[in-house]
């Protein structure tokens, strides 16, 4: 089957993937505004602030003078992108891990696991925000994407292992070994394609939970405030005492937002997860017969 | 022509009592229905089967996996889930107390006859038993609704049943994975019978077991079955097995009955030439080079050929099999088949060994 | 399914008994005869420690300064409620020796720790001799550098021998925000090491003594004491409320929902947003301007500061291209949302300073001109607080003064036109050249600028400085903000770790006129070699001659002598000019208060105290509270 | 026995060994802050009046020697691993001289409190109603259910905190959004102030289950529709074994073990998620000391805090796997 027709099907038949779709669609689409904003993203006071949702402004404005939509096109764009390196960077880091460890076994298996559990076991909150302490303003958005890839691995990685793991004693495997493959190609090239399904729906969980990390730390201000991000605008809004003051529309569309994405990203995991897994494909296919 | 052929009838046959059989299988279908992203789907795993068990007989069912003998047994057993459903046909118990149609019956008269009557010995013994739990549990959670012993008298009456089949009550205590594969398929073994049920169904007991401990669980069987005059419906692909065991045999090929007559007839006298081969290919001492195997596949239930399912791989077929499936006919006594070719010549069929 | 059915009844039932049960109110003190203050600590970390002689070891503003301690003398930065000089333990005020070398201290009898010991001379001694031995107490190292032997020559009466002249040594007793506070010798004598000594439960020298608090640092409650007469606020009659209780109510919101409930009479400090909420939705409410700007100005100026020990702030032309690029109306509404009373010069336009300063000056900064290179400008606007008041007052309406006075009280006496041309030809005079739309420095590089701003911990002035720096990037300079909170602004901004910086170097006592509180700390031998630490206040590390020359005059002059007023204004026209620091405005403190329990706050009207409740001198608020309801 | 042994000493070894690298972590990068705790105490300390840097430079040697920031970096850290070893973390640096263990042990009871019923009555529901949902697939109430609990699943924990704080707090304040008990609530009474305190709990505990409850429930969906296919259900469904019993000894006994091993997956990411509750219900406990002390600096409290939830942590991970082989005795096939 190739790709366009288990995509039909999937959204023809799969009803939490066509919804997840048509959700992270249109957050997509949000973030390309961006690029038409008439505003600067950073700039404060250019419209009037503290207006409700009207026609000239659709989402209101905030206390700082900007545009809640525009700012939120910016905003999004931001979370978004960084979910999407967060998930990438941890991508590589669980594959190479995962593979290696579960090809290679013996020695090499039980150091990496070992430092594997303790990624998964220690408490990573604490160490962000150690990391903020120690690098503070340094802290820039990429940094933060950086470290955060960095303690985001491990849980997918011992999930690809157990895969590599079985692909070990499959027969082309051995053949490969037998042909004089050297580890980094049979890696690469054999057990690869049979892990990259798992790959891809750990990807959408991972850009979830980098984008929750993102959003907790950026509205308790451990970030870098410039860059205007979901998380930044809670911040902002949280430091005019919006709610309080009113100004409910600076809130509430980033939340529902950063929710849609939420949910339609992890809407898009289960659906997939469920393709790649024929056990529970098949009970779906049972319930509808 | 036919009465030339006929066998004699054995010793056993003459002597066994001639009451109504103890399970009736008329023209069963049972089908698995599916959509697969947008396509209807119907898979005909049990298709127009009609077969009679005495009792106070080991019945054996043969045949290649998923020729839909798993299917038939679970649908006789009553223990089918949807996607696979029974589409036509019926399936009746007489036994001591009355008669009983399977898919008449309230969930709780099921439950009811289930272990005290009709019991089951699951294909895959190693999984069979809940592997978290002590195999002492089992047993009471399988048969203490169907006996009136309780709390001691019961462990009583389990750990007699586990001697009398040469076990160690010590395995009560033990935890599944604690014990060995043969240990643990007698063990089911005993847990099936320890209500003394009067119908068996055993699926693939013995397969996957080694030959020695395969021996050892058949003598078993044959044990229990001639002790408590049960009838057993005793379903594996292995030849040799039926061969020892049974006492009538039903060959089944793409989910249809194909064959059928009491063990040594069927072997002596294959009628079908599936059977026939099934029997040619069985290993015999002295064999030098490797057995021919047949050509072909098993057909896909889900688009089985017209007419007769075995033509495209039989090497008799004949026009007539291409366009109308055979009935199934008795030609010899006790001995019927689905074939055009043995109907018009039996005699033909027995050239392929 | 059973369990199910039995599990959603369960739940229901627990919810309801539990929603039951939070209505009830738990019994403590009675709310009527409570004032509940806002502690902008927030939670305590260490709350059982109440020795605030050790460095950071404990609460501070958790009404411990307030309320239960006390030392010699306090100015209150309004009126006060008896002139802005208070002598408090002390009965009369310092004497000096000719040469600034004794000062000494007539102390008031009859004044008692609430354990029933009588305060003495000894307690004053004890609390001196015990900071210098111990090095690392809090005020040792001043104490250390400045006292040579301190003595009682007959009771009530302590004399200070100092090391070297210093006309202001009293101010190290003298209670501004604090100051250092009496020590009770019979306590502190008893424990082994006055350092790691919690001092739980405080025996207090104040009106009030510790009644409890919380063992996780929330909330502590505060005690009229019986023998209320027996302290120094006595003199004032008896401190309305019976209790006290200073809280953490978390963040500003809270604060808001808090208040209007009822629930906290005094916000110490939140957002204007939070403050206009109130004024629309608390009928209740009291603010220091009945009318906006609402807010209480402290006396303490927020400022662009400048490392003048980097290489890029040294030309004061450039510096001076950088306060011109600021459109302050902006700043003015993006921080306090145009409730800021700005000044500039060094100077807050708060309390005596707009008389004494402010006004005088107008005449100077109208006709002070710079040169541009180019063009000489004449860049003062002394109407800008017209124009906020103008822009304020379709939104604000009768909110909105109109009496010049009061406008220029509330928002200010002038300050720069924004002059982009005037820029642009400053920073070319510097060598600065711009190409396309971004500047250059004179060795070619972007020029940019990172601005330090304190993030969550103090929000306007985070808000200000974003705006100027948006100010500057629109212009073509390369600026940003950077967020250091907490600690790491203290940290950075004391070793000189920053570019620019938003903060105030200047503090002053607000009903006095003298300056040498932070005008000391900015002579130039106080100031550290680049990266190493600074003392405080002098954060610009600027040294210059001139000014050094002023505040060693102020130095040999006393503290109430005329001529601080002619050298304060020495030192702001020397401001202007230098631009080491580009003022800004007051700090204006949203100090809510809600008059459901209590009334008689100090106010604009009636400014007998400061109403911001982490300041030493808010326990002048105790002895005119009325309660509202019996 | 012998395969007991040999699992047990295989976690301890894992155990010791996570410990180690998390604490040696965690060292390693406090360490690395340009953070000078005596800097900040004098920065503190000279906030009043005009210091000449000779008066500085004389408290900074007296800090150091107070604060014990004396010798080498090896010697330090040898130091610092004698005194973990003992449980003492030295001085806190912002609360100087309360000790970090006395710090961390006024906070520990109520983050463990909220901890352990969230977590618990998180895991049990969410376990319980998602077995049921997956034995009993066409349930209403348990489909309504699910479809809520995995709508709020994805979302981040502090988004649900903070809705659930405006809603109860703001639009209807009927439950307390503060602190762990009312001010001056009388702390010798124990039934009202128990009474108290779960009722300050109730947001921050709700809010945490409702975040935690939709992973358990559909975990347990999914293996519990995976395990009714299995054999030993399928058979015990053919011999007629009650439904109840089926559900309870053989389904759920089953899922129970990958469910158990999840939960100690989970016990970082729980103990995350208690931090942030503590910031947004102002709740008291580690996660506002934690927090507390990185804003001023207190590094000592900060790796205290960090080692002692590293060690909680993976302490309850390893008593989660020591107690395993109760639920599934297989254990030598792990």
């Amino acid at each position: 089957m190739n790709t366009l027709r288990i995509l039909r099907d999937l959204l023809r038949y799969n009803g939490e993937f066509a919804i997840g779709l048509v959700l992270v669609l249109i957050v997509a689409a949000i973030a390309l505004c961006s690029f038409f904003s008439p505003y600067p993203p950073m700039d404060v006071y250019v419209v009037p602030p503290d207006i409700p949702p009207s026609w000239e402004h659709p989402l209101g404005t905030t206390s700082r003078g900007q545009d809640v939509f525009w700012q939120l096109t910016f905003a999004i764009r931001n979370t978004l992108l960084f979910g999407i390196v967060v998930a990438f960077l941890s991508r590589i880091i669980s594959l190479a891990v995962g593979l290696i460890s579960g090809y290679k076994g013996g020695w090499v298996d039980r150091i990496l696991m070992s430092i594997n559990d303790t990624f998964v076991v220690v408490p990573l909150f604490p160490i962000l925000v150690l990391f903020y302490f120690i690098m503070r303003d340094e802290m820039t958005w990429a940094m933060l994407a950086i470290i955060t890839a960095l303690l985001g691995w491990a849980y997918d990685a011992r999930l690809i292992r157990s895969i590599a793991m079985s692909l070990r004693t499959r027969e082309f495997t051995r053949q490969a070994v037998f042909s004089g493959m050297s580890t980094g190609k049979i890696v690469l090239q054999e057990h690869l394609p049979f892990v990259l399904p798992i790959v891809f729906s750990t990807t959408m969980n991972n850009i979830n939970w980098s984008i929750g990390i993102e959003v907790t730390l950026s509205v308790l201000g451990f970030t870098d405030i410039n860059t205007p991000t979901i998380g930044g605008m809670i911040y902002w809004a949280n430091q005019h005492t919006a709610l309080v003051s009113g100004i409910w529309w600076w809130v509430t569309f980033p939340v529902l937002l950063v929710i849609m994405l939420f949910i339609g990203l992890f809407l898009l995991a289960i659906s997939m997860n469920e393709y790649i897994d024929p056990r529970s494909r098949l009970s779906r296919l049972g319930g509808q017969a | 022509m036919i009465a030339e052929l006929r066998a004699i009838p054995s010793p056993d046959e003459l002597n066994a009592p001639q009451t109504s059989p103890l399970l009736t299988v008329d023209r069963l279908k049972a089908y698995y229905k599916v959509k697969l992203f947008g396509v209807d789907r119907e898979v005909r795993a049990v298709d127009d089967i009609s077969l009679a068990i005495n009792r106070n007989e080991i019945y054996g069912l043969a045949g290649e996996s998923s020729s839909g003998k798993s299917s038939l047994i679970k649908t006789i057993a009553g223990a089918i889930r949807p996607p696979l459903r029974v589409v036509e046909g019926s399936v009746r118990f007489a036994f001591k107390d009355g008669e009983r149609d399977i898919y008449r019956l309230s969930p709780q008269e099921l439950s009811a006859i289930r272990w005290s009557r009709l019991s089951y010995i699951m294909q895959g013994s190693m999984s069979v038993l809940n592997p978290v739990r002590r195999i002492r549990h089992a047993f009471e959670d399988f048969a203490l609704p169907h006996v009136s012993a309780k709390g001691a008298d019961f462990t009583r009456l389990v750990e007699r049943h586990l001697k009398r089949l040469h076990l160690d009550p010590a395995v009560l205590q033990a935890y599944p994975h604690e014990l060995s594969g043969g240990m643990r398929q007698r063990v089911t073994i005993a847990l099936a019978t320890v209500c003394n049920p009067e119908f068996i169904i055993a699926d693939e007991p013995t397969t996957a077991l080694d030959v020695i401990v395969q021996k050892g669980v058949l003598s078993m069987i044959r044990e229990i079955q001639q002790e408590f005059g049960s009838s057993v419906l005793f379903v594996t692909h292995d030849m040799a097995v039926h061969a020892n065991l049974t006492d009538r045999l039903g060959i089944m090929y793409a989910g249809r009955l194909v064959e059928e007559g009491r063990t040594r007839d069927v072997f002596k006298k294959p009628l079908h030439p599936y059977t026939a081969h099934l029997i040619s290919s069985l290993p015999r001492i002295g064999d030098e080079a490797p057995k021919k195997a047949l050509e072909g596949s098993p057909p896909s239930l889900a688009d089985p050929p017209p007419g007769c399912r075995f033509h495209p791989r039989c090497p008799f077929a004949i026009e007539i099999c291409r366009r109308e499936a055979p009935p199934m006919v008795e030609i010899l006594p006790g001995h019927r088949t689905a074939c055009h070719v043995a109907q018009a010549d039996p005699a033909r069929v027995r050239t392929v060994a | 399914m059973r369990i199910l059915r039995m599990l959603t009844v369960a739940t229901g039932l627990a919810l309801a008994a539990t929603t039951a049960l939070s209505q009830t109110n738990v019994p403590g003190v009675p709310r009527n005869e409570t004032i509940i203050l806002e502690n902008p600590e927030g939670t305590i970390k260490n709350p059982g420690w109440f020795n605030i002689w050790t460095i950071n070891a404990g609460g501070q503003y958790t009404g411990l300064h307030q309320l239960a301690l006390d030392t010699l003398w306090y100015i209150d930065p309004e009126r006060g409620l008896d002139g802005v000089w208070e002598n408090s333990l002390a009965a009369e005020k310092p004497i000096y020796n000719a040469d600034f070398t004794e000062m000494t201290v007539k102390l008031r009898p009859g004044i008692y720790w609430s354990d029933g010991v009588e305060f003495t001379a000894d307690d004053l001694i004890y609390t001196v001799e015990t900071q210098i031995k111990n090095p690392g107490m809090r005020w040792s190292a001043l104490l250390g550098l400045n006292v040579d032997s301190v003595s009682s020559p007959e009771p009530w009466t302590v004399r200070f021998k100092l090391k070297k002249p210093n006309s202001r040594f009293h101010s190290l007793f003298t209670v501004r925000f604090n100051a250092i506070w009496m020590m009770p010798k019979h306590v502190f004598e008893k424990a082994a090491d006055p350092q790691k000594f919690d001092f739980n439960p405080p025996v207090s020298l104040g009106a009030y003594k510790l009644h409890s608090f919380d063992p996780d640092g929330k909330w502590y409650i505060w005690q009229k004491r019986d023998d209320w007469q027996r302290t120094t606020l006595g003199r004032y009659g008896e401190p309305g409320p019976k209790y006290a209780a200073y809280i953490d109510p978390g963040p500003p919101d809270k604060r808001v929902i808090a208040q209007l409930n009822h629930n906290l009479d005094v916000v110490h400090d939140i957002a204007p947003e939070g403050m206009f909420t109130l004024t629309k939705q608390s009928p209740s409410l009291k603010t220091w301007f009945p009318n906006f700007p609402f807010a209480h100005p402290d006396p303490t100026l927020p400022s662009v500061i400048f490392n003048m020990q980097n290489p890029a702030f040294q030309n004061r032309d450039v510096r001076w291209a950088l306060a011109l690029l600021i459109d302050i109306k902006a700043v003015s509404m993006a921080s306090y949302r145009g409730a800021a009373t700005l000044s500039p010069i060094g100077i807050p336009p708060t309390g005596t300073h707009p008389d004494d300063y402010h006004i005088p000056l107008q005449e100077w900064l109208a006709s002070y001109e710079i040169d541009t290179g180019k063009s000489k400008v004449k860049p003062y606007d002394p109407n800008i607080g017209n124009q906020i008041a103008d822009m304020l007052r379709p939104t604000m309406k009768e909110q909105i003064p109109t009496d010049p006075a009061e406008i220029r009280k509330a928002f200010g006496y002038g300050w720069w036109k924004p002059n982009p041309q005037a820029a642009t030809e400053l920073l070319e005079k510097a060598g600065y050249t711009k190409r396309g739309n971004a500047w250059y420095t004179p060795d070619g590089k972007p020029f940019s600028i990172k601005l330090m701003v304190e993030g969550d911990s103090r929000p306007i002035l985070t808000r200000a400085g974003t705006m100027i720096v948006q100010q500057w990037r629109q212009f073509g300079i390369d600026a940003k903000t950077e967020v250091a909170q907490g600690t790491t602004m203290l940290d950075r901004r004391i070793a000189g770790d920053f570019e620019t910086l938003i903060s105030w170097s200047v503090e002053t006592y607000g009903g006095h006129p003298d300056l040498s509180f932070f005008l000391d700390s900015w002579h130039s031998q106080f100031v550290a070699a680049p990266g190493k630490t600074q003392s405080p206040r002098n954060w610009q590390r600027w040294s210059n001659p001139e000014l050094d020359k002023i505040i060693e005059q102020v130095r040999t002059i006393s503290f109430d002598d005329k001529r601080t007023v002619e050298l304060g204004r020495d030192y702001a026209k020397l401001i202007v000019r230098e631009m080491p620091i580009i003022p800004l405005m007051a700090y204006n403190v949203f100090t809510a208060m809600d008059e459901t329990y209590w009334t008689g706050y100090p106010t604009a009207e009636n400014p007998y105290a400061n109403p911001v409740p982490n300041w030493g001198n808010s326990r002048s608020m105790m002895v005119r509270l009325k309660p509202k309801q019996p | 026995m012998k395969a007991y042994l040999a699992y047990l000493s295989k976690r301890l070894v894992q155990f010791a060994v996570v410990v180690f690298v998390g604490i040696n972590i965690t060292y390693l990068v406090t360490h690395m802050t340009p953070i000078n705790p005596v800097e900040q105490s004098i920065s503190a300390a000279t906030s009043y009046g005009a210091t000449s840097p000779e008066a500085i430079e004389m408290m900074r040697q007296s800090l150091r020697q107070l604060y014990g920031l004396e010798g080498s970096p090896w010697e330090q850290y040898v130091n610092f691993w004698k005194r973990v070893l003992v449980g003492d973390f030295g001085p806190s640096l912002s609360a100087f001289p309360t000790p970090v263990s006395q710090l961390i042990l006024r906070a520990l009871p109520w983050t463990v409190g909220l901890l352990l019923v969230s977590t618990l009555l998180t895991w049990f529901l969410g376990n319980l109603l998602g077995g049921l949902a997956g034995y009993y697939r066409n349930s209403r109430i348990l489909r309504a259910f699910g479809v809520l609990s995995m709508g709020l699943h994805p979302i981040p924990y502090y988004v649900v905190a903070f809705v659930f704080l405006i809603i109860f707090g703001f639009l209807w304040p009927v439950l307390p959004i503060s602190g762990g008990a009312t001010m001056a609530s009388d702390r010798s009474n124990t039934l009202a102030f128990a009474l108290d305190i779960v009722v300050h709990s109730i947001l921050p505990v709700l809010s945490l289950m409702a975040v935690g409850i939709g992973g358990w429930f559909m975990g347990m969906r999914s293996l519990v529709s995976n395990i009714v296919t299995e054999d030993y259900v399928v058979y015990a469904e053919l011999a007629g074994v009650k439904r109840g019993k089926i559900m309870r000894s053989y389904v759920m006994r089953n899922a129970l073990g990958p469910q158990v091993t999840g939960l100690a997956l989970q016990l970082g990411a729980i103990f995350n998620g208690a931090i942030i509750t503590e910031q947004v219900f102002g709740y008291p406990g580690v996660g506002s000391l934690l927090i507390s002390a990185v804003h001023s600096g207190d590094y000592s409290l900060v790796l205290g805090i960090t080692t002692i939830s590293i060690v909680a942590v993976s302490a309850a991970v390893l008593l989660i796997d020591l107690l395993y082989p109760l639920i599934d005795p297989r254990v030598e096939a792990r």
